[in-house]
């Protein structure tokens, strides 16, 4: 895999996903509320990339990883794998281009399975290999994550919060993915078991070459881990760029706040900022123009109630805000 | 500190010294146990076939007739001892009719969702529908009075709650990441059922099935006292009950012992299978 | 509000389905039962062919089934559920009148059941592992385990005949008349004022009450300990204590209420089971009640009796599944909305 | 564990929380977890004292010690608990149930289910109110709508009738708080305050804590995991690891120059931009049924040594800076 | 809402006198099931005789507990040579309980409306008729107080017949106001009228002053259903009830040695048995069905599940009536000779031989189970597998009917006492597919029962069924288990009450001590 001109890439074209609201009686003939989940999102990951997608609660993050598994259809748009919709793709070779970690390391490890038998079970699905090959692979992959042969016959009750995790990985690895989508991966993990998962992760990629798709709600881990980043609200992506970039100098208001309102022990220095206000608003009913506007404090006026800002590059970087609707050079000095 | 403190699959063993701390579970496993000897080796404990006449009627118990003599000259431990293989079957087999069914329809149900759903619990709706003693006469009196029938008609008026406790554990199960990952790796629904889905929802049907084994004994009896289920002489306990019921004011004692025998078999089900499901909650765990 | 109401149509309409299917059910298991309803109730004694076939015409049994079905399908929407192929009586009246005494039966059971119930589950479950606990959760299993009919017998010897304190059964002393106003007999003797009537009711309901609340009563002891056991550990339990409440006092204002959600479920449940038990309990308490009546109609293949108790039975159950599905959002507000 | 009695004053001015060689254990199947071992710390009036550390290392059974709320079969072995001087253990259940509520409160991880799902917020409050200041319900329910003013939430008759499933989560925190404080404790406990939050939301909600503080001068605990959190709000922070203090400080003081090799290794596997690598601690929490005598740190620190058998003591190494270990890390 | 409070005061009061205490002396009488009709024409359970015998009366009545006749509403009768031709005159000055007299219109309107397809009160559920007064043709009034009816054939049994339910005779005047409703509102002419039905719970019948025969001696009759037998004893025990019929055979002895209660027996004119299917493959040989008679122990049967009460019998009609042979060839219990028997049959051990039977008491057959599990006990003795089919009660009349049996657990116990009613219902060849369960088509036996029915002759009668009933018994067409009895459970202090062998409870002249 050489840094060819044209790599590998997972990608979704205006991808929207809605979904029936949760608890409506379903009379064939009524219209039921939907979830606007996300809402035309375009992102594209090449082999080798680690990129982030950052966000609230009810943001969507969750709902474009499993479209991007071909997990949840998407209602428009589409999704793509080198080239490939996966959409006509069969199930298996899917599967076997990108793969998936997810975030609760207590709930996604069948209890009734051992570890061996989970971590083969990909390679059982797939009908690769005979037994004895899978059992060598298994084991190899095992190592891999740091865990080893004494493991295999033991239950997922047995281990850590950060050692199942790695068992999810060794599943996720094992047929040899492209890509690989984690979602909060180390969210319900402490601190310091947290570390061990995401120099996991790293060395991972590197090894084996993957382009990764990170989510997570944790800023902090985002501008630490990743190379570009998507944040996303309300469904859509509000800001897309190179981390760093990003983290130098937010664009748009809600970055903007994201970073301030999260905590860190190192910036003693910062002036306590004002939270931002009010609530995030339901996906069922979005507010109409610019999303984030019930919450935003640069407000320029009535076109941001009104107006769906699109998403623009400014300065290497998405912006959707109308701070950033005209030229650059009128918009002058980002906040 | 939720999931994490089920007992690990497969071993049997585990679960014997998780419930051996539950002395009332335990106490019922003993009875069931016992019982399940009694009922393999009934023929060479019963001292009598089940319709050898001895000379006497109606004669209180002695040394030589634990139980007394019945109505017609029988001796009524054989019969109770004998029965205890009919009864057990009865429980066994009308919960395995009603585990078989309502865990399909429940499992596929509660796995597929939508018009799947809609269709199955619907018909389960008009199962349910009725009083199901009522049910249970119905069909038994409809497929003609017997054993077999009776059976069956239990079987089927358990079939819908079999198959609410299996779809309520599999729409909890299916929304387990476990089964999404299961998907992300490509296997295919009758695999995810198979070994995602089914296990993990096993422990709950077992409690039910526990349960309910007293349940269908219980409405066995029901049946017999109604002249619908095992027809005489076969001793069935609910039979030997509805024989007895003719004497329970002369000779009690006709009445007293197979009437023992359901309830501490019905209570001993209920007790295991209340441990069980002290053993399978982890809430209750504590 | 309109979203109640939007629910309560869509669970009428697919309780009216499903009613629609059970009668299609019970119709043709009614014709498997094997037997000759004519035959049946002319019994043994010189019915010629040409006899049974003149009565079979004349109670339009001679047509083909789907006829039949149709025909009494339509009858019943219009209200008339056809009569009895015994005694010619109209199978409509006759079915209420004995559900308005199975009714009475069946609530002053739901009352005893639940309410004993319910107190013995929460004492048990606040005073978990105690003699107390583990004795009455021993009773409530024997309550469950004890076949219905050796109860209500061992109760007649036990309170009628020994201590004399209460009838053998019956619905009324034969010397006290009755006057129908609703039909409910209990409610008729109240509401005309007659206190030596009620009195007489009152004293004829104990023995099947107890009968028919025993096993329910058990259920419901169980499963409200296991539901205030489950309660007690909640966040909100612990918010109680931490801003001062006593124990007593979180189980009285937060524990209950929140306990009480699965406890309504079952106790919904078990009117179905008051309604099946009933058979047996009125048999042995010769209460004219509607699950006797039923059982008879089955015994001689009374096709309206059966089919039409059926159907009777189903709309009870399907009213009192809304009757809990409304308490719910009497107990939790969630459900409201 | 003989470091109890040699626990330091911190603070000069007459505590108002005093915890002193807090000792909590839970009987198990598997044995006796020895929980708390020799807890102690003390809280100033108005002060805001961070309980950070890592799951399972206790800091949430001490707030629940505190308020005397010891889950089952958890049970108190030794120790004292003064609050104001008195020892709250000595006081009969029902004099220690006056305390909570009127002297100590509490708020919860997830308000959501720390409101009783069937009862209106305003019914909650108001049972607060009248218990913790023996009031009759009309001035309790003045009081009610004052406090959920006070704790930011817009018209309060409204939310008075709502019921914690028709709020949001930053509501039902805000509406927590008002039930928390609306008896005057001059304690809050808060366990988790924001954890089930959303960042944005618990910026707010982080921001309403110390404001009523202030406001009220209440003296504040606040418990949580996040060090970022501790560090933004804390005036002190108290490190906790596997049921033992190992480390306390003034937030700023310890994580500039954290002293105990935990402290200082936790810090370092910490992510944030910019940062090249972590620093993962190696090794699991030791298990604390019948844990190894000494600092129960040892077995994963890589400056430990021969005399960490033994229990370290609490010395202090800077201005009311004190820390549990024999080689603590100093700063260079 | 104050409304309908006010209406239902109202009501109430309007009501209220009905709540008053009846007084005087009541019977209470339990029996186990309720009627489901009170109109005789359409009785068809023993439980609609019941009421029905105490309400109407027919043109003659039986004496006392004997099976002779006696008039009744009919002081006196003749009859044609050919006894086709009845004439009978009416008892003057008898009024119905509506208040209508005793008339030859009403007799014959009693009569023609149960027969009689153009008449406008007939309906197919006057079921009964058919087979006691098939051979009517109609019922003349000659005069107001003179009845005469014709016949198609002679009628040795007319009388027998006349003095039970289908040939009560109802009050013109009610039952044409609303024949529907005349079921649950009856009006006869007996020594008690009608009062009210609460449907499954109880009948009360009150005294009629203006009875022909004299006013009873209590009040009121109050008949109470109560279904179980242990409770029902439970209640007489107690003074609950005073008078209840068809007690548990197990538990009459008793009941007669308590010091509160009594019970009266008289026989049933009938029996208990098991039927052979004649045209059965297995037992259609008459040495199968001879060998089954020997190898069934009849003695301990009877002694076990009859608890001895009435008579063990080898034949059809209770010994002293009319047709009995005094010594009739009886199958002694020999399975020796059975086997022997089987072998010479050619009949393998281990034949499987089905018998239809069904589980619940019956008045003829008090346990059934237990006499079925000892007869596929004795059975298997001799090498025979009984497959026992146990029925529903109505599955069980459709499938005697048709012969889906070899062997049929039953009995018959005829209201009409005459030979006539049991023999040719059951053996004649023209009521195979009806009544003749053992499906005999034997042309010996038809021609007696043929030639016995025609005659007017009571010896010549007699005769002719003695041979009848000795063929069946050569013929072992039924394995013979008892005559039955019927019993009456009653309180010491009640007098007077007693059952006749066409299981009418008589409580004309009953009181109470």
């Amino acid at each position: 895999m050489s840094a060819a001109t044209s790599r590998p890439t997972v990608e979704a074209r205006n991808l929207s996903v809605r979904f029936r609201a949760r608890g409506e009686a379903a009379w064939p003939w009524s219209k039921a509320g939907e979830v606007k989940a996300v809402e035309n999102v375009s992102i594209a990951v090449p082999r080798g990339e680690m990129f982030g997608v950052a966000g609230e609660s009810g943001c969507g993050k969750s709902t474009l990883a499993r479209a991007l598994l071909n997990l949840v259809a998407p209602s428009a748009g589409e999704v793509r794998i080198d080239g490939r919709a996966v959409a006509g793709m069969p199930a298996l070779e899917l599967r076997s281009s990108i793969q998936m970690v997810f975030q609760d390391p207590y709930n996604s490890l069948n209890p009734r399975r051992r570890v061996g038998d989970i971590v083969a079970e990909s390679l059982v699905v797939h009908g690769r290999f005979d037994d004895r090959e899978r059992a060598h692979r298994t084991l190899t992959m095992l190592e891999k994550v740091g865990l080893g042969a004494q493991h295999l016959e033991r239950f997922p009750h047995e281990f850590s919060g950060g050692q199942r995790q790695r068992i999810a990985i060794a599943r996720a690895l094992i047929l040899e993915p492209q890509f690989l989508v984690l979602d909060e991966p180390t969210s319900a993990l402490d601190v310091s078991v947290q570390a061990m998962v995401l120099e996991l992760i790293r060395q991972l990629r590197r090894d084996l070459d993957l382009g990764c798709i990170f989510i997570s709600h944790d800023l902090n881990l985002l501008g630490f881990l990743t190379d570009r980043l998507a944040v996303m609200y309300l469904g859509r992506i509000v800001e897309m760029g190179p981390t760093k970039e990003i983290f130098a100098a937010p664009a748009h208001p809600y970055t903007v706040e994201l970073i301030a309102a999260t905590p860190s022990p190192y910036e003693e220095g910062r002036e306590p900022r004002q939270p931002i206000e009010g609530e995030i608003p339901s996906n069922v009913n979005p507010p109409p123009g610019c999303p984030f506007h019930t919450r935003c404090r640069k407000r320029i006026g009535p076109i941001c109630d009104s107006r769906l800002p699109e998403l623009r590059w400014h300065e290497g970087r998405a912006v959707r805000c109308h701070l950033y609707d005209g030229p650059p050079a009128e918009s002058g000095g980002a906040p | 500190m939720s999931a994490a403190t089920l007992p690990p699959a497969g071993s049997v063993l585990g679960a014997l010294k998780l419930l051996a701390e539950r002395p009332s579970a335990m106490f019922g496993l003993a009875v069931i146990a016992s019982l399940v000897v009694v009922a393999l080796l009934a023929p060479w404990i019963a001292p009598y076939a089940a319709d050898d006449f001895t000379e006497g009627v109606l004669e209180p118990p002695s040394w030589a007739h634990l139980f007394g003599i019945d109505q017609i000259g029988r001796d009524l431990f054989s019969r109770v001892i004998l029965g205890t293989r009919i009864s057990l079957r009865i429980g066994l087999l009308a919960v395995g009719i009603s585990l078989a069914f309502g865990v399909t329809l429940g499992v596929l149900a509660g796995y597929f969702g939508g018009w799947v759903d809609a269709a199955i619990m619907r018909v389960m709706d008009v199962v349910m529908a009725l009083p199901y003693v009522l049910l249970a006469v119905l069909i038994a009196t409809a497929l003609g009075p017997s054993l077999e029938n009776g059976i069956i008609a239990i079987g089927i008026v358990r079939i819908p709650r079999f198959a609410r406790v299996a779809r309520a554990a599999t729409l909890a199960t299916v929304e387990l990441p476990y089964v999404e990952a299961a998907r992300c790796i490509g296997a295919s629904h009758p695999r995810i059922i198979a070994k995602e889905i089914l296990p993990n929802i096993l422990g709950p049907l077992i409690v039910y099935g526990t349960l309910s084994l007293g349940d269908a004994i219980l409405a066995a009896a029901v049946l017999s006292f109604l002249g619908l289920g095992a027809q005489p002489p076969t001793p069935e306990w609910g039979a030997l009950l509805y024989e007895a019921q003719k004497y329970l004011t002369t000779a009690a004692y006709l009445s007293l012992f197979p009437g023992l025998f359901v309830f501490v078999t019905v209570l001993s089900f209920n007790l295991l299978g209340d441990g069980l499901r002290d053993m399978l909650d982890p809430k209750s765990r504590r | 509000m309109r979203r109640v109401l939007r629910t309560l149509w869509i669970r009428l309409f697919n309780s009216a389905l499903v009613i629609a299917v059970l009668s299609v059910v019970v119709f043709g298991f009614m014709r498997m039962i094997p037997g000759d309803p004519i035959l049946a109730l002319m019994g043994t004694e010189g019915i010629t062919d040409a006899k049974l076939a003149e009565v079979k015409k004349e109670l339009g049994l001679d047509r083909p089934l789907y006829v039949q079905y149709l025909s009494w399908a339509w009858h019943v929407l219009q209200g008339d559920f056809g009569r009895s192929i015994q005694n010619n009586e109209p199978v409509l009246p006759m079915l209420l009148e004995r559900l308005k005494v199975t009714a009475e039966l069946a609530v002053a059971a739901t009352i005893l059941g639940s309410s004993l119930g319910i107190l013995i589950g929460v004492v048990s479950a606040v005073r978990r592992n105690t003699i107390f606990d583990s004795a009455s959760m021993i009773g409530a299993l024997s309550g469950v385990s004890m076949p219905v009919f050796w109860l209500g017998i061992i109760l007649i010897v036990g309170f009628s005949v020994k201590l004399d304190i209460f009838p053998t059964g019956g619905l009324v002393s034969h010397n006290t008349r009755l006057v129908a106003v609703t039909g409910f007999p209990l409610l008729d003797s109240l509401i005309t004022g007659q206190r030596a009537a009620t009195v007489d009711i009152l004293k004829h309901m104990v023995l099947p009450t107890v009968t028919l609340a025993f096993a329910p009563a058990a259920l419901v002891a169980r499963t409200t300990r296991a539901s205030v056991l489950e309660v007690i550990n909640e966040d909100y339990v612990n918010a109680g204590l931490a801003r001062g409440l006593s124990f007593a006092g979180v189980v009285a204002r937060h524990v209950m209420r929140n306990a009480l959600i699965p406890v309504v479920t079952i106790i919904g449940l078990e009117i179905g089971v008051y309604l099946g038990g009933s058979i047996v309990t009125e048999s042995v308490f010769s209460y004219p009640g509607l699950g006797r009546y039923m059982m008879q109609g089955i015994m001689a293949n009374d096709y309206p009796v059966v089919q039409g108790a059926i159907i009777l039975y189903a709309a009870i159950i399907v009213v009192v599944n809304l009757v809990v599905d409304l308490s719910y959002s009497a107990i939790d507000p969630r459900v409201r909305s | 564990m003989s470091a109890a009695p040699v626990a330091a004053r911190p603070a000069p001015a007459a505590p108002l929380l005093a915890v002193r060689g807090l000792k909590l254990r839970f009987d198990t199947r598997r044995g006796v977890v020895r929980a708390l071992d020799g807890v102690s710390f003390e809280v100033a009036p108005g002060e805001c004292v961070g309980l950070v550390g890592e799951t399972g290392c206790g800091k949430s059974i001490t707030a629940r010690a505190v308020m005397g709320l010891v889950p089952a079969p958890g049970r108190i072995e030794g120790g004292e608990i003064r609050l104001d001087g008195r020892d709250l253990m000595a006081l009969p259940a029902e004099e220690w149930r006056a305390v909570r509520g009127s002297q100590v409160a509490m708020i919860f991880q997830e308000p959501k289910r720390a409101l009783d799902p069937t009862a209106t917020v305003g019914s909650q409050i108001v049972e607060a109110a009248m218990l913790a200041r023996r009031i009759d319900r009309a001035e309790a329910k003045r009081l009610a709508l004052d406090t959920l003013r006070q704790v930011g939430l817009a018209d309060p008759e409204r939310i008075m009738r709502t019921y914690a499933f028709e709020l949001s989560g930053g509501m039902a925190q805000r509406a927590m708080i008002a039930i928390a404080v609306v008896g005057g404790s001059r304690l809050i406990i808060a366990d988790e305050p924001t954890s089930s939050l959303d960042v944005s939301i618990q910026a707010q909600i982080l921001r309403l804590l110390q404001d009523l503080r202030r406001r009220l001068g209440s003296a504040l605990i606040l418990i949580t995991h996040d060090l970022g959190v501790a560090a933004e709000n804390c005036d002190r922070i108290v490190v906790m690891y596997a049921g033992q203090i190992v480390e306390q400080a003034p937030a700023r003081e310890l994580f500039r120059a954290p002293a105990h090799p935990y402290t200082e290794r936790l810090l370092r596997s910490l992510p944030r931009p910019g940062r090249d690598a972590l620093s993962p601690i190696p090794g699991t929490v030791p298990d604390l049924i019948d844990p190894a005598p000494g600092c129960r740190f040892a077995n994963r620190c890589e400056r430990a040594g021969p005399d960490c058998a033994a229990t370290p003591a609490m010395s202090e190494i800077g201005r009311r800076h004190f820390v549990a270990c024999y080689r603590p890390v100093r700063p260079t | 809402m104050r409304i309908v409070r006010l209406a239902v005061a109202v009501l109430a009061l309007g009501l209220a006198p009905a709540w008053a205490m009846a007084q005087g002396k009541t019977i209470v009488y339990g029996r186990g099931t309720d009627s489901l009709n009170l109109d005789p024409g359409l009785a068809l359970s023993s439980e609609d005789f019941k009421v029905t015998d105490w309400m109407f009366e027919g043109l003659v009545r039986f004496k006392g507990e004997s099976t002779d006749i006696e008039p009744a509403l009919a002081q006196s009768w003749e009859v044609t040579p050919d006894g086709k031709v009845w004439t009978f005159k009416l008892r003057p000055g008898v009024k119905f309980h509506d208040g209508s007299p005793l008339n030859a219109a009403a007799v014959k309107y009693s009569f023609e409306r149960q027969f009689k397809k153009d008449h406008p009160h007939y309906s197919a559920r006057f079921a009964r008729w058919a087979s006691k007064f098939g051979d009517m043709t109609g019922a003349d009034a000659i005069d107001d107080m003179t009845v005469r009816l014709n016949f198609t054939v002679a009628q040795p049994a007319l009388l027998q017949n006349l003095a039970i339910y289908v040939g009560y005779v109802v009050s013109q005047a009610a039952a044409s106001a609303n024949p529907q409703g005349f079921s649950t509102n009856p009006s006869g002419t007996g020594p008690y009228k009608f009062v009210r039905w609460e449907k499954n719970n109880l009948i009360e019948l009150a005294r009629n002053d203006a009875y022909w025969g004299g006013p009873a001696k209590v009040e009121r009759v109050v008949v109470r259903v109560i279904p179980e037998n242990d409770v029902r004893l439970l209640a007489l025990q107690k003074g609950e009830i005073h008078l209840t019929d068809d007690l548990p055979f197990n538990r009459l002895a008793e009941v007669a040695a308590s010091s509160t209660m009594a019970v009266h027996t008289v026989p049933a004119y009938g029996f208990s048995g098991i039927y052979f299917n004649l045209q059965s493959k297995t037992v259609g040989d008459v040495r199968v069905r001879q060998a089954i008679n020997h190898a069934i122990n009849r003695g301990r049967i009877f002694n076990v599940t009859f608890f001895k009460q009435g008579v063990s019998a080898d034949q059809a009609l209770p010994a002293g009536s009319m047709g009995y042979v005094k010594n009739i060839p009886a199958y002694a219990y020999d399975p020796d000779k059975a086997k022997k028997l089987l072998n010479d049959a050619g009949v393998a051990a281990g034949t499987k031989v089905n018998l239809l039977a069904f589980a619940n008491p019956r008045p003829f057959f008090p346990s059934p189970t237990d006499a079925v599990a000892m007869v596929k006990a004795d059975l298997a003795r001799v090498g025979i597998d009984l497959n026992v089919n146990m029925a529903t009660w109505a599955d069980w009349i459709a499938k005697r009917r048709v012969g889906e049996f070899d062997m049929c657990l039953g009995g018959w116990t005829a209201s009409t006492l005459d030979p006539d009613g049991v023999l040719y219902p059951l053996f004649h060849s023209h009521s195979i597919g009806n009544d003749n369960t053992a499906r005999m088509a034997d042309p010996t036996v038809d021609k007696l029962l043929v030639d016995a029915r025609q005659s007017l002759d009571l010896k010549e009668r007699d005769r002719l069924y003695q041979q009848a009933a000795s063929r069946i018994a050569d013929l072992s067409a039924v394995v013979f288990l008892a005559n039955p009895l019927y019993s009456l459970g009653m309180r010491r202090e009640v007098e007077g009450a007693f059952r006749n062998p066409a299981n009418q409870v008589w409580l004309h002249q009953v009181s109470l001590r």
